[in-house]
């Protein structure tokens, strides 16, 4: 199957603009009497992107970088502390508890453990059924029994009523992720964050999931925020790519220039050393030196100023903007 | 076995006592134990002291005469006395001591003085007393002399209330030298005693947290007597028949009584009103099988009781003969019956306006005797259709919901002092909401008391002290179910002049304070 | 956080634990039925204008929030107030029998710590084995057995049956010794049984959590690292398990001071040592509030400061707690 | 002779439902200076295998069969004191999650200098020396040494878990997953450090993964393993690029290559067996694409596919 | 099709869970010892009166005190006469109920208080869990003395106090869990579909420290009856009620221990090591085959 961009161009269903997420460092009380200035973990420290309905969105980077904090943002699983989240137009941010139990139902989520991310102590059915138990969306059972059967075979598990008395632990780790994208598919969403849905499975499992996910993107017009740290597997089903470092997009673009032409400088470590099934001279690896620093002592200037390999005096002082430089294909670094 | 290592014998002779009550202190205010009591004793003298046949017998005051209104006592002191310490006792020492307490309401101490109008010291060795009217008890002033040189220091409050008293001066034959908290008193012979110095070298009392410690330790010979033995460990030794070992069932002023809350004040009273109703009160006692009682509860040690004062003190004591409500069950079912008390479906009568006759009976979680009796009396109610349910509660308790009446009945007991005036007192309307814990009231008991005080002539104040006694029993407020004894052990094998005061009585913890024992006692030559 | 800050805020805290406890110990024995000054006086002959006149010097005629606040500027010059029964500072009551129940606790605390490790680790090391199921069974029972009771049978067996042991107190009462061996052996005649007692009830506790701890370590990836590297079993065990499994000892043993305290009460009134779970026996059955009240705030007090300590040094040994 | 040579090694683990057939008739070959990768998903045994070399099993494991020998010397008969000599100095292991493969209350340079001084029985200084060298040598400032292991990241601890590994130049280092839950980069930057070590000491090395580029970029030779057994083994060109065995193709082929097409490949229908109770004949049978008769019936032989490269599959026969 | 999940299938879960739960508990020999233990002693409580006669536990004056066990008595009587089978099946029953109530009490506060502290944090948790410090330093003994004393001996309060004061344990345990379950995905996929916090803490944080709870209720009804016995023994018991603790607690103050009377002795305090001993077996084999994984660290 191939996979081309999609997307509409004109339809766009989430637009972030300056996202800001910040934590207040983890103190005890009498440090914070005593420090006047509370420390802040800048999780997320200005994103701007948008997604269009239908289309995948893949957001990756290092561990640390705060991808999963951006989609609880956009969720408002966590409270932004700066910056707007439009859905469908509307001001998430502004949303009141009203609106904000319907926006849940549009807006879903799929996290990374299969296994932790089910309750062990909740069959298949209840799992499934729940959002529609919460929000009151059935008039009655049958209705929820209907829209649970429904669910589950979208989400590619035959005989579902088979499954309805089993517990997570009861089934296989394709299934379990299934079953997680089930009970995200049985409100019907618009969209859906996924946040690195595949890390957990092994090799032969991730592909079937990863079809399903795109075949309802095709089916529903569900829009996705992939999240991911695995740029070949974001490469493989997303439309468009954004790189985060430290709290930043450094690079957005379709997922085919920002694999095949990388232009900031940390992009081109990334991709560098995408594992392939052959030998690597190390001399193509551009290995970048040490880990992601700590989002509390965030670089001035460039945030990736000290580990980049073409840092120039000016990268210390001066934070590069995020700009368009190519149609479509943004970047934040002084030398693009 | 081994013998457990004892402490290397030094050449004095130690007279060793087992208690199981805890020394609370050394100030004579305070004292509220028998421990404590008999500490004090030894340590200070009064004023007289009793014989045998339990008459004033001189103390520190040598002899003692009255005028003709009774009411200008003279008292002739012991010359030569000193104190602890070295200073001379004079006069001037009991009239401090007195005033001291009458002026400062000191604790027990206080009734005795309280109606001393003018004390004089007439000079070092002769007081006198002037009193607001005859008092019969006179002169038995059993208030423990205290030296003027030390207490008049003293702020009185503060001896009243936390004066601790560390190192007490007294006249006594024995003088308190270590005392270490909840553990044990050791006193002193004193040298120079007036009436000659003791026996033995000191006296130590030893403070148990168990009787039945105390009683393998007088087994052991770790002690020379034990007292306050339980019943049961009583019965044992007597059995084990150690030649070395005296047992005591000793006669003792005391008694045990089922108190009814007779409070007529409605409002107030939060007792079942049905206990108004005498006839209740008469058909509980018919119902109440007092040899049972004694033999189960109190392990067989003890005699059936009937009015206030024991047959101890058989000058006063009133014996209601053939009046005597023994136990009778179909009796108190029948007068039950006729005061309309009929029986219901469940076994338990009901008043003529449908009120069960169903009480409280409290016993006192301290002691397992009352305990156990609460529950026989329980059970012999139930026969004759009055239902009882039991709690037992700290006596500490118990003393505060006395005075609120918020009670039906409970079981305590009395130890009576040697003139029955005190005990008598605890009947009278002046009483209430203090002593008189059962709200008895009755105005033609009250005067009699007032007249059996002020009565000089032995023999009329007994039939004043007879009829008040046979009117309580006509109206029982109480039921008294057994006259009980003071149970001790000694050993022999130590000393020797035991002294029993009176004859039937108990050897040390004697009624009102006879001392004799330790002023008598000798080393055994080995 | 560094050191002084750590420390500041336990201590911090651990003061408002204290304060908390003030709380309750103040209301919970001003709801103690009977009233304090009769109590005090003990008799009821006593005239309405003197009860009034030690309500007010007792300060008993105030209003609740008054008399706390009397009593907390109290407590700061150490005065707990004055003891019904023995009319003695509570403080000098208290200090009195703190020796007797040190040497008590300490002994049978020491031993039993001791011992319930070293146990533990035989039983974690034979896991498994005969040695171990007996060990834990052994160690149920210590566990689930009555504290008193363990001190009744024990009287009864060396003291009644065999009477090789003394039956009650710490020493001859009033005994005046001529050397000091001789006073010695007296006193650790008096102190086998009770500490024998305590320790057997505190050894089983002791040892499950020892075994179970280390298992725990057993079981971890890093002693498959240390095996792989070629150490020695004994090594094995002393160098990367027991620093390890020690670790929560130190705040289980902190933690069990509440639970010693009760067994020290229970051990005093059997075999009638006069410490301080005595002196709370016999408060309570007397009801000196004053001394209970103070015996409570003291005992409380030394808990949590004892837990402090075991925070303290918990941060000391263990590189990892970054509080 | 080689520098490791595993027979028939079969060990299983005992449950109370029966036993678990972990890993069955494994055999591998280690030359010197090679480096092994051994492949498969999770639970396929790998680090049953791995473990079973030095006996360093769980109390449930029983190793039921097998010879294993290092430079022809058998040591499946060796008894423990002599196996503590062998762990380390000449078979050194890096697990996988150096965090809790360290002691978290001793220093790491303390834990280094305990193998040294064990093995190489160095006095104390020398060995802080020596570990000073090594940390040089893993690229972490040797003034570290005193610190523990939570002050470290994960790249660096497992830097130093290397940096154990290597301390008494042993013959042979098994990475089990050294780099599994490592980021992309650090992942990279730990397999080229192993990669110049390898060359530099003339380490045989077998490593353990699930991620094939991880074989694909730094080892000779590969060996998949699939529910116990190994499915195919041979040099890793020849394995990738022409894959024997139906398991290491679907493998192979759901691997995401971005130098090739964008294009999701079907998943391998199913789920592992399990190993309680695994498949009679080929343990892939359930979820092959291309059975034939004797495929459930009969355990299939390993057939040599080409030299040195081996398969064992019913259809290989058939050729 | 089954024509609904929500009703007869219910019940077919349950016997699934059951039958799971038990299959996995039979393999745990501590558990089936305890679980028998207290099987034995349950029936004791309902059953032993009928198979006792429980009347012969009266003061009769008649038979003889303190006797040694012989034919009709088979553990002998105490001071009064009375049999001591016949107390100790009669003590069963309080000494059940105790520990039952207790516990149960002990854990309701516990729970509650645990997982609102854990679930809601900030200064609600700081303030419950600065509450339950202080109930898990203040020395236990002496406060459960204290309160019996202030509330009175009878069983209904005993049975209050130690549920009162026995939480605190459990509130931390049960707190540290929530702790852990709240950062579960499955809690923030809850909060995503858009569930209240009463939904999150009864449909996903109870279910899963349900296990804790109730490994924890059994060891806290252990103690439980181990506490009443102690306060029975040092006279706070309800002297109206016969215990196992009030046996020991006449006995030893009636002078049995310097009389030799080990028959009086013995029986209660073994039937409370017994009984005491099989809920902690259950305990322990319940927190085994519920919380396998579950690592008790503290702090
Ligand atoms: N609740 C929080 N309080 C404080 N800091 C937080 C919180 N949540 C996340 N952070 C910090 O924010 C940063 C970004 O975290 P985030 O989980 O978004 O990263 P990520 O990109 O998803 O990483 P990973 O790939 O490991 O999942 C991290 O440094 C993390 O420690
Ligand atoms: N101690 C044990 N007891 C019983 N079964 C075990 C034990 N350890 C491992 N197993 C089982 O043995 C099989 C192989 O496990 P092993 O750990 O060797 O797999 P692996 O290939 O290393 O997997 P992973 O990639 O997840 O590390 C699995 O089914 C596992 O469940
Ligand atoms: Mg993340
Ligand atoms: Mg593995």
């Amino acid at each position: 199957m191939d996979i081309n961009n999609r997307g509409d161009e004109q339809l766009e269903l989430l637009k972030v603009s300056n996202l800001e997420v910040h934590f207040a460092a983890r103190q005890g009380f009498l440090s914070s009497l005593l420090n006047k200035q509370p420390k802040q973990v800048r999780a997320v420290d200005g994103l701007d992107f948008s997604i269009r309905k239908g289309e995948i969105l893949c957001l990756a980077g290092e561990s640390g970088s705060g991808k999963t904090t951006t989609g609880k943002a956009i969720l408002r699983l966590v409270e932004p502390t700066g910056g707007e989240v439009c859905f469908k137009g509307e001001d998430v941010i502004a949303f009141n508890r009203q609106r904000l139990r319907r926006f849940r139902q549009e807006a879903q989520i799929i996290f990374q453990d299969p296994y932790e991310s089910l309750n062990p102590r909740q069959t298949v059915f209840s799992t499934v059924a729940e959002p529609l138990e919460v929000n009151r969306i059935c008039k009655n059972n049958e209705q929820i029994e209907e829209r649970v059967i429904e669910a589950l075979t979208d989400a590619g598990l035959s005989n579902p009523q088979e499954l309805f008395l089993r517990y997570p632990h009861e089934l296989s780790g394709g299934q379990r992720q299934r079953l997680a994208i089930a009970g995200a598919l049985v409100v019907k969403p618009d969209f859906i964050m996924a946040d690195e849905p595949v890390s957990m499975l092994d090799l032969s499992i991730r592909a079937g999931i990863l079809k399903l996910m795109v075949d309802l993107r095709d089916q529903k017009g569900i829009s996705y925020l992939f999240i991911t740290h695995d740029l070949s597997l974001a490469w493989l089903v997303s439309d468009r790519i954004a790189i985060m470092y430290l709290g930043k997009i450094v690079e957005l673009g379709s997922a085919d220039t920002v694999i095949r032409q990388p232009l900031h400088p940390y992009t081109r470590a990334l991709v560098s050393v995408i594992p392939v099934l052959k030998r690597v001279m190390p001399s193509d690896k551009k290995l970048l030196q040490g880990e992601t620093p700590d989002p509390v002592n965030i670089p001035t200037g460039c945030r990736f100023h000290p580990r980049c390999p073409e840092a120039q005096s000016r990268c210390r002082e001066e934070e590069p903007l995020y700009r368009e430089v190519m149609p479509g294909h943004y970047g934040a670094c002084h030398f693009i | 076995g081994c013998p457990a290592p004892v402490a290397v014998e030094d050449e004095r002779h130690t007279l060793r006592v087992g208690a199981v009550d805890e020394l609370e202190g050394l100030n004579p205010h305070l004292v509220w134990s028998m421990l404590g009591y008999e500490v004090m004793l030894l340590n200070y003298n009064m004023l007289i002291t009793w014989d045998e046949e339990l008459n004033p017998a001189p103390a520190l005051a040598k002899s003692w005469s009255v005028d003709e209104e009774g009411t200008l006592w003279t008292f002739n002191l012991e010359e030569g006395v000193l104190w602890h310490d070295g200073t001379p006792f004079t006069a001037e020492d009991v009239k401090f001591t007195f005033e001291y307490i009458r002026d400062n309401e000191l604790g027990y101490f206080l009734d005795p003085v309280a109606g001393m109008e003018e004390i004089t010291a007439v000079d070092e060795h002769t007081l006198t007393i002037k009193t607001d009217q005859p008092l019969a008890w006179m002169p038995g002033i059993i208030v423990p002399i205290l030296p003027k040189h030390i207490w008049a220091e003293i702020d009185p409050e503060y001896a009243g209330t936390d004066f601790a008293n560390e190192n007490p001066v007294g006249t006594g034959p024995f003088q308190v030298v270590e005392f270490v908290r909840g553990q044990y008193v050791r006193l002193e012979a004193n040298e120079n005693y007036f009436r000659g110095a003791p026996g033995i070298d000191e006296v130590i009392f030893i403070q148990f947290a168990n009787a039945d410690l105390m009683v393998e330790a007088l087994k052991k010979g770790d002690i020379d007597v034990a007292v306050e033995v339980p019943g049961a460990s009583l019965k044992a030794l007597e059995e084990a028949a150690d030649p070395n070992i005296v047992t005591l069932d000793a006669d003792s002023p005391s008694f045990s009584q089922l108190g009814f809350n007779v409070w007529v004040d409605d409002a107030e009273s939060e007792g079942n009103p049905l206990l108004l109703d005498r006839n209740i009160r008469v058909a509980i006692e018919h119902a109440m099988n007092r040899q049972e009682i004694i033999a189960v509860a109190h392990d067989g040690f003890g005699t059936p009781g009937s009015t206030l004062i024991p047959p101890f003190h058989d000058f006063w004591h009133f014996n209601p003969g053939a009046e005597l409500r023994a136990y009778d069950p179909a009796k108190a079912a029948e007068i039950l019956e006729g005061a309309g008390y009929t029986l219901g479906n469940d076994g338990i009568r009901v008043s003529p306006a449908g009120e069960p006759l169903s009480f409280d009976l409290i016993a006192r979680s301290e002691s397992v005797e009352s305990q156990q009796a609460a529950t026989l009396i329980k059970d012999m109610l139930a026969e004759v259709g009055i239902e009882i349910t039991v709690t037992v509660i700290d006596e500490g308790t118990l003393t505060d919901r006395l005075p609120e009446g918020d009670f039906d009945m409970f079981l305590w007991g009395w130890f009576t002092e040697v003139d029955p005036t005190s005990i008598l007192r605890v009947k009278t309307t002046a009483e209430l909401m203090s002593w008189n814990e059962t709200f008895y009231s009755n105005p033609v008991y009250d005067e009699l008391h007032l007249r059996q005080q002020r009565t000089m002539d032995r023999e009329e104040r007994q039939q004043l002290v007879h009829e008040m006694q046979r009117i309580i029993y006509e109206d029982v407020p109480y039921i008294i179910y057994s006259n009980d004894p003071e149970l001790m052990a000694y050993r022999t094998d130590r000393f020797e002049g035991w002294v029993r005061n009176p004859p039937g009585g108990p050897v040390i913890y004697q009624v009102s304070g006879s001392i004799r024992t330790y002023e008598e006692l000798r080393p055994l030559e080995r | 956080m560094n050191m002084r800050l750590y420390l500041l805020s336990k201590f911090s805290q651990a003061v408002v634990t204290i304060f908390i406890v003030l709380i309750i110990n103040f209301f919970l024995f001003r709801v103690m039925p009977g009233d304090p000054v009769r109590v005090l006086i003990r008799s009821p002959r006593i005239s309405a204008e003197t009860l009034a006149r030690l309500r007010e010097r007792f300060g008993l005629d105030e209003s609740l929030l008054t008399q706390f606040w009397v009593y907390l500027r109290d407590l700061f010059t150490l005065d707990l107030g004055s003891s019904f029964n023995y009319r003695q500072p509570v403080l000098d009551v208290i200090l009195e029998r703190v020796p007797a129940t040190l040497l008590l606790v300490g002994t049978a605390t020491l031993l039993s710590i001791v011992l319930g490790i070293s146990l533990g680790v035989l039983l974690a090391w034979k896991r498994g084995t005969r040695i171990d199921v007996g060990g834990l069974a052994l160690s149920l029972i210590l566990y689930a057995m009555p504290t008193f009771w363990v001190g009744i049978i024990m009287l009864m067996v060396f003291a009644v049956y065999w009477n090789i042991f003394p039956l009650w107190g710490m020493g001859v009462p009033g005994a005046i010794y001529q050397t000091f061996w001789a006073e010695l052996l007296s006193r650790l005649h008096h102190l086998f049984l009770p500490v024998l007692t305590f320790t057997l009830i505190l050894v089983g506790e002791y040892a499950l959590i020892m075994r179970s701890s280390l298992l725990e370590v057993l079981h971890e990836d890093y002693m498959l690292t240390a095996r792989a590297k070629g150490v020695s079993a004994t090594e094995l065990l002393r160098r990367h398990a027991l620093p390890n499994a020690l670790l929560p000892m130190v705040t289980l043993i902190a933690i069990n001071l509440g639970f010693i305290i009760g067994g020290a009460i229970q051990i005093e009134t059997v075999f009638s040592w006069p410490g301080l779970g005595r002196l709370m026996f016999s408060a309570l059955t007397d009801r000196d509030y004053p001394v209970l009240q103070g015996l409570f705030l003291f005992i409380t007090i030394c808990v949590i400061l004892a837990n402090l300590g075991a925070d303290i040094i918990y941060r000391y040994i263990d590189p990892r707690v970054k509080a | 002779m080689s520098l490791l040579e595993v027979e028939n090694l079969t060990t299983y683990y005992k449950l109370k439902e029966g036993y678990v057939r972990a890993c069955e008739n494994v055999n591998l070959k280690l030359e010197k200076g090679e480096a092994l990768g051994l492949v498969g998903e999770s639970a396929s045994g790998k680090t049953t295998a791995a473990l079973s070399l030095v006996k360093l099993l769980p109390d449930n494991a029983e190793v039921r069969a097998g010879k294993i020998s290092i430079e022809g010397r058998d040591i499946s008969r060796a008894m423990e004191d002599e196996l503590r000599r062998i762990r380390w100095k000449e078979i050194a292991i890096i697990f996988q999650g150096a965090m809790n493969a360290l002691n978290p209350v001793r220093r790491v340079g303390d834990q280094i200098v305990e193998a040294l001084r064990i093995h190489e029985k160095m006095p104390e200084k020398e060995a802080c020396l020596r570990t000073a060298e090594l940390f040089e040598q893993v690229e972490i400032d040797p003034d570290r040494v005193r610190e523990y292991p939570h002050e470290f990241s994960g790249g660096m601890r497992q830097r130093v878990m290397i940096a154990m590994a290597v301390a008494c130049n042993p013959k042979i280092v098994i990475g089990d997953e050294p780099t599994t839950a490592l980021d992309v980069m650090v992942q990279a930057q730990v397999l080229q450090l192993l990669e110049k070590l390898r060359r530099e000491l003339q380490m045989g090395m077998i490593l353990i993964t699930h991620d094939l580029s991880v074989v694909g970029e730094t080892c000779d030779r590969v060996a998949v393993m699939y529910a116990g057994r190994i499915v195919e083994t041979g040099p890793t060109e020849k394995v990738f690029e022409n894959p024997a065995h139906p398991y290491t193709r679907a493998l192979i082929a759901a691997f995401p290559n971005i130098e090739g097409k964008r294009y999701l490949a079907q998943s391998i229908p199913g789920n592992p067996p399990n190993l309680l109770n695994p498949p009679a004949g080929c343990r892939f049978h359930e979820r092959c694409s291309q059975i034939i008769g004797p495929c459930s019936e009969k355990d299939p032989t390993a057939v040599e596919v080409s030299t040195g490269h081996m398969a064992s599959c019913h259809l290989l026969g058939r050729l | 099709m089954p024509s609904s999940v929500y009703s007869k299938d219910n019940l077919r879960l349950l016997k699934k869970n059951l039958r799971s739960f038990w299959d996995i508990y039979r393999q745990n020999t501590m558990g089936l010892i305890g679980l028998c233990i207290l099987c034995f002693f349950t029936l004791l409580a309902f059953l032993g009166p009928r198979l006792v006669d429980v009347t012969t536990y009266v003061v009769d004056g008649v038979t003889q005190t303190m006797h040694p066990p012989v034919s009709g008595y088979w553990l002998g009587t105490d001071n009064l006469g009375r049999d001591i089978l016949a107390g100790v099946v009669i003590g069963t029953q309080v000494s059940l109920l105790v520990g039952v109530a207790a516990a149960t009490i002990s854990m309701t506060i516990g729970t509650v208080i645990g997982i609102v502290a854990g679930f809601y944090g900030k200064l609600a948790d700081k303030l419950l869990m600065r509450f339950t410090d202080v109930f898990l330093v203040i020395p236990w003994l002496p406060l459960v003395l204290a309160m019996a004393a202030l509330l009175g001996p009878s069983l209904g309060n005993i049975i209050f106090v130690i549920g009162i004061t026995s939480w605190a344990g459990t509130a931390r345990i049960i707190r540290s869990q929530t702790l852990s379950v709240k950062e579960r995905p499955y809690v923030e996929r809850a909060r995503a579909i858009g569930s209240s916090g009463t939904h999150i803490m009864l449909r996903h944080i109870l279910p899963n420290v349900f296990p804790l709870i109730y490994a924890n209720t059994i060891l806290v009804a252990a103690i439980a009856i181990l506490s009443e016995t102690t306060l029975s023994f040092l006279g706070m018991g309800d002297p109206t009620r016969i215990s196992w603790g009030m046996m020991l607690h006449y006995a030893y103050e009636m002078g049995a221990v310097i009389s030799r009377a080990w028959w009086w002795l013995l029986p209660p305090g073994i039937c409370v090591v017994l009984v005491v001993l099989g809920f902690t077996f259950i305990g322990f084999a319940l927190d085994e085959v519920l919380n396998p994984k579950l690592r008790r660290r503290d702090r």
